[in-house]
């Protein structure tokens, strides 16, 4: 096994444990910051045959740094088609993209997200971007999978608004409301571990642990009820190959995972 | 089909399609002529108090800025704004007091470099209102629709949660398929403003790499006004009929601003101006920064060129062109604050 | 007044006529045969400034010979743009286009068309090739123009498939059934004269005849009644400066006009 | 919003969105692979009896005739065929007794060139049915709805006649104008073909000049088979990402054959080959020509570069693509006939 880093920083290891979960030959549909440097590692790692494609139309790109913007010209350097929205968000729709990317203020234990408002929509004491392509990705992709800080304010019993779907109030709801069959929230990242979601009750549960942690700190840093598996696995540190491809062939300046 | 939710939304910039029709065949000239004119003209005969205005690009790429800054020198007032990825665009104008109402899909943002201290100070306290919430891709279709002249285009996105809520879309049960679909109306701005790397003076306008939701949006809006890098000569773009975006008949005005994108990026011509983005952001903390921003940049300069002296002239465009072509690094005050 | 010419085929006059009745300034979709010749003639004599837009994709072309198809790369000839069938058929629906060319096999008196089958519609004494773009540029353009031969069969009681819709059953018909407003017949040009609908009946009335035409020959070559008023209009037969532009410029070969 | 009016046309080619989101999931690869493979194997792995099967192009434009003539030398039967403005390719699909039923916007007719006498033949006398009719623009948008994954969308066309009684389309209020508006369906074909000018191995296609249809019938299909003129190295396609039509991830065979659409144009390459177009004409007036040209053009070959040498080899090749470049003047026997 290949040799573990001892010195990382939380975004760092945030960044390989996602990038582990893109399976190669497989499509990712990716927003800016740890999505796209996880996908990037991916690429670079155990799925050279991942398809990367931006909401704004770059399409399989092969990016020489890391963009600023999903839709920067970055997002399209010698890409295989540079085209448009309607175009990535039809082919999403139409089922072609496997991963989503999503950050969060707020989560539930069913998944659903909020990144539009704190308080009351009309008067908001935060008022947040909204849903971009949050929504979009939450809806059309077959796997979404959420990298977000975690504590007992954004680990939530109900989210102020639901910007984007995950499992609404629980097993068959999305197939009711009309969202895509077999979608939704497929993994939740936070500095403390890795969750998933139950087949039967589609509510949160952990999966597994970043070296350090304690099933205490994951109780301590939500406001709901978290199930916690008989058996844990602890997520795997950045190996230092890892680390070296992150700060010094895609991220250099530290944009994303910092310095 | 009953109609199974209807969204509280405000229904902004959506128009009867025989209205449209109507206003399209009374107001737009079919024929090839000179639509050149001074950016000032543009936005005092185009762009009124009130209009319900969308930009083309994508947040930080390719905004028209010189008319966005001319808007704010005309001191237009109660703008509806299409939030379809604005950023820079959206809270500068906000900051300037000339926007009323927003209709987001995302806003008040700057992607990596962080929220926006304007656009939320704003819509926190009151003075600017989010009528609606929309998606990307439910804006980007309210465009299809409207370029399509038809009442709405169906989608599955937005379904169940409160974006759909707070949105001016209704849910309606499929005939075919017996499942809920979401009904996203369309979306027929005022005014698009784009700027592009090329443009004959008819308003023949092509654009280079992605197109994010230009295509459409440009065929949806009543008017349209185009700030070009350079002005061609229409055998330019005849060479090339593949790559026009907006052929001249949707166009209304043609302005020739090079740079006109600053400080937004330019694809293939040049990149972010971090260091101005990284200003405005932090002079925008506090309203009297604002202030200092817009009376440096927007009404303390005689026009665009200045402006451009202003930001660091000759030297700083060498630069932006350089990083835009990967031949420099990107120098960004956001990367340094960490 | 220009030189009237003496020696002219009944298609050459059919091209001229339509030729005159597009106004410059205006745009027009543009299908196979003489209404690409009327188009180009049209540009080349009053209507400079004529934007012709094909379904295809072609959007304002400079020709330099006459098309085949509606496809071919003669209509994206020095185009202001290359696009698509989405585009030409959205901004028509949108209303950008003004003027619509169609021809048909049968017409009935509310200016209904059928260019689909004689007889049953399951199994056909004739099948004719459907609508291809005709019910779109019907519906869509704000006056569409007919050019067809007229006899007892084809000016019939009842077309035996509505095809493309004309004022269907009279006034308002075509907006009660969705339609875009005010669009529909302005004219239908056969080989004795030039029709119009009236105002207030939407029937079809008669407008100008052709040089030597009687109103016998109208009535006799129809099935329906066609409303003839006090006044009726003969017709401009085409001057030699538009015959040389057909036979010499727009289409030396004969294939629309003939030789 | 009640449904006022249903057409009684069959519905071809539709799917429950959901089910073809999975059917992709499932059969779709997201990676470059090579694609690479002869007409043989392409239309023999993806083109079976009973699909619904729709060409790329227009008419007589960039039609994949290899892939055309395999099918028949393979004798597929009852295949389902978009009349998408189809014209030789139908005509000669269907004399060859490989179509059983057709969706028909235009079919039928050569355009200019008269009436398709091998097509007319067998839906006069019932060996090929007509299942539906529906118009270009409608056809175009069953495609936009596929590649949108959405079961359908709205147009303002087709209402109030035949064409629309006889359409697989339903007509419903509007809930925002209610006025009628006309519903068209999805259409998932089972394989598309397209003959483009440049693809490389894993399938990125370009297409020079209009794209008709094709952008939204290669998202739709299910499968997508591409023959080219060249198959160029993977750099190219990334040297141009704007010109791509078809990424290769909707691609299931590549397959080059330089002059693959002949005897139909290809822009830009080469002109209609009106000679063989008027050959085939003249001898489908009989059931008997129909088999004569099979035997001598189709069954009779080895493959299409022997095709291509009967047909006038180089030298008629050469002509064709003069006349395309407007270098020399066309010969059509049609024009002869009057």
């Amino acid at each position: 096994m290949a040799e573990q880093a001892t010195e990382y920083n939380s975004r760092e290891l945030l960044a390989c444990v996602a990038s582990k979960m893109l399976e190669d030959r497989r499509s990712v549909f990716v927003g800016t910051g740890l999505p796209m440097v996880a996908s990037m590692l991916a690429q670079k790692t155990h799925a050279p045959g991942l398809l990367i494609v931006f909401e704004a139309g770059g399409i399989g790109p092969e990016m020489r740094v890391l963009p600023i913007s999903v839709g920067d010209s970055r997002t399209f350097h010698r890409a295989v088609a540079a085209s448009s929205m309607h175009d990535s968000m039809s082919v999403s729709q139409a089922g072609y993209l496997d991963y989503g990317f999503l950050g969060a203020a707020q989560i539930d234990v069913y998944g659903n997200i909020n990144t539009t408002v704190i308080g009351d929509w009309q008067r908001p004491t935060v008022r947040f971007p909204g849903s971009g392509g949050a929504n979009d990705v939450g809806s059309f992709c077959h796997r979404t999978i959420l990298i977000m800080g975690q504590d007992k304010r954004r680990f939530v019993e109900q989210v102020d608004f639901i910007t984007t779907p995950g499992y609404l109030d629980g097993p068959g709801a999305r197939e009711r409301a009309g969202l895509p069959a077999g979608s939704g929230p497929h993994r939740v990242i936070t500095q403390l571990g890795v969750y998933g979601f139950d087949e039967e009750t589609k509510k949160m549960k952990l999966v597994a642990l970043h070296p350090g942690v304690s099933v205490e700190d994951v109780r301590e840093n939500s406001s709901f009820h978290i199930e916690i598996p008989g058996e844990v696995d602890v997520t795997e540190p950045p190996t230092e190959e890892e680390l070296r491809l992150l700060r010094e062939e895609i991220d250099p300046t530290g944009m994303s995972i910092g310095k | 089909m009953e109609i199974l939710l209807e969204g509280e939304g405000e229904l902004v910039g959506w128009h009867d399609p025989d209205e449209n029709r109507k206003w399209i065949l009374e107001n737009k000239p079919r024929d090839l002529r000179d639509k050149q004119m001074s950016v000032e003209d543009a936005v005092s005969q185009f762009v009124h108090d009130g209009d319900f205005i969308a930009f083309g690009g994508f947040g930080h790429i390719r905004v028209p800025m010189a008319l966005l800054y001319e808007i704010i020198r005309q001191k237009r007032r109660n703008l509806i704004m299409a939030g379809k990825t604005a950023v820079h665009d959206i809270d500068v104008l906000i900051g300037a007091g000339c926007v009323s109402k927003v209709e987001v899909a995302y806003a008040f943002g700057h992607e990596l470099r962080g929220l926006s201290p304007a656009g939320r100070r704003a819509v926190e306290s009151g003075e600017c209102e989010v009528v609606a919430e929309i998606s990307n891709a439910g804006y980007q279709w309210r465009f299809l629709a409207g370029m399509m002249g038809v009442p709405f285009v169906v989608s599955r996105n937005m379904l169940g949660t409160d974006t759909l809520k707070k949105s001016a879309c209704k849910v309606v049960k499929d005939p075919w398929s017996g499942k809920p679909v979401c009904l996203i109306p369309a979306a027929y701005p005022d005014v698009a403003m784009f700027h592009v790397p090329r443009c004959d003076v008819y308003g023949n306008a092509q654009i280079d790499g992605i197109l994010v939701e230009d295509f459409e949006l440009a065929r949806a809006a009543r008017r349209v006004l185009v700030t070009t890098e350079e002005i061609v000569d229409n055998d330019v773009i005849r060479a090339k009929p593949q790559n026009t975006v907006i052929p001249f008949f949707l166009v209304d005005a043609v302005c020739e601003v090079p740079y006109g994108a600053h400080p937004t990026e330019m694809p293939y011509l040049y990149f972010f101006d971090e260091e101005h983005i990284g200003e405005w952001l932090r002079l925008s903390r506090t309203r009297e920064g604002v202030e200092e921003y817009l009376d440096r940049y927007v009404h303390g300069v005689e026009d665009f060129e200045e402006y451009l002296a202003l930001v660091g002239g000759v030297a700083k465009l060498n630069t932006l062109k350089r990083v835009e072509q990967y031949r420099e690094r990107v120098q960004a005050p956001w990367l340094d604050e960490d």
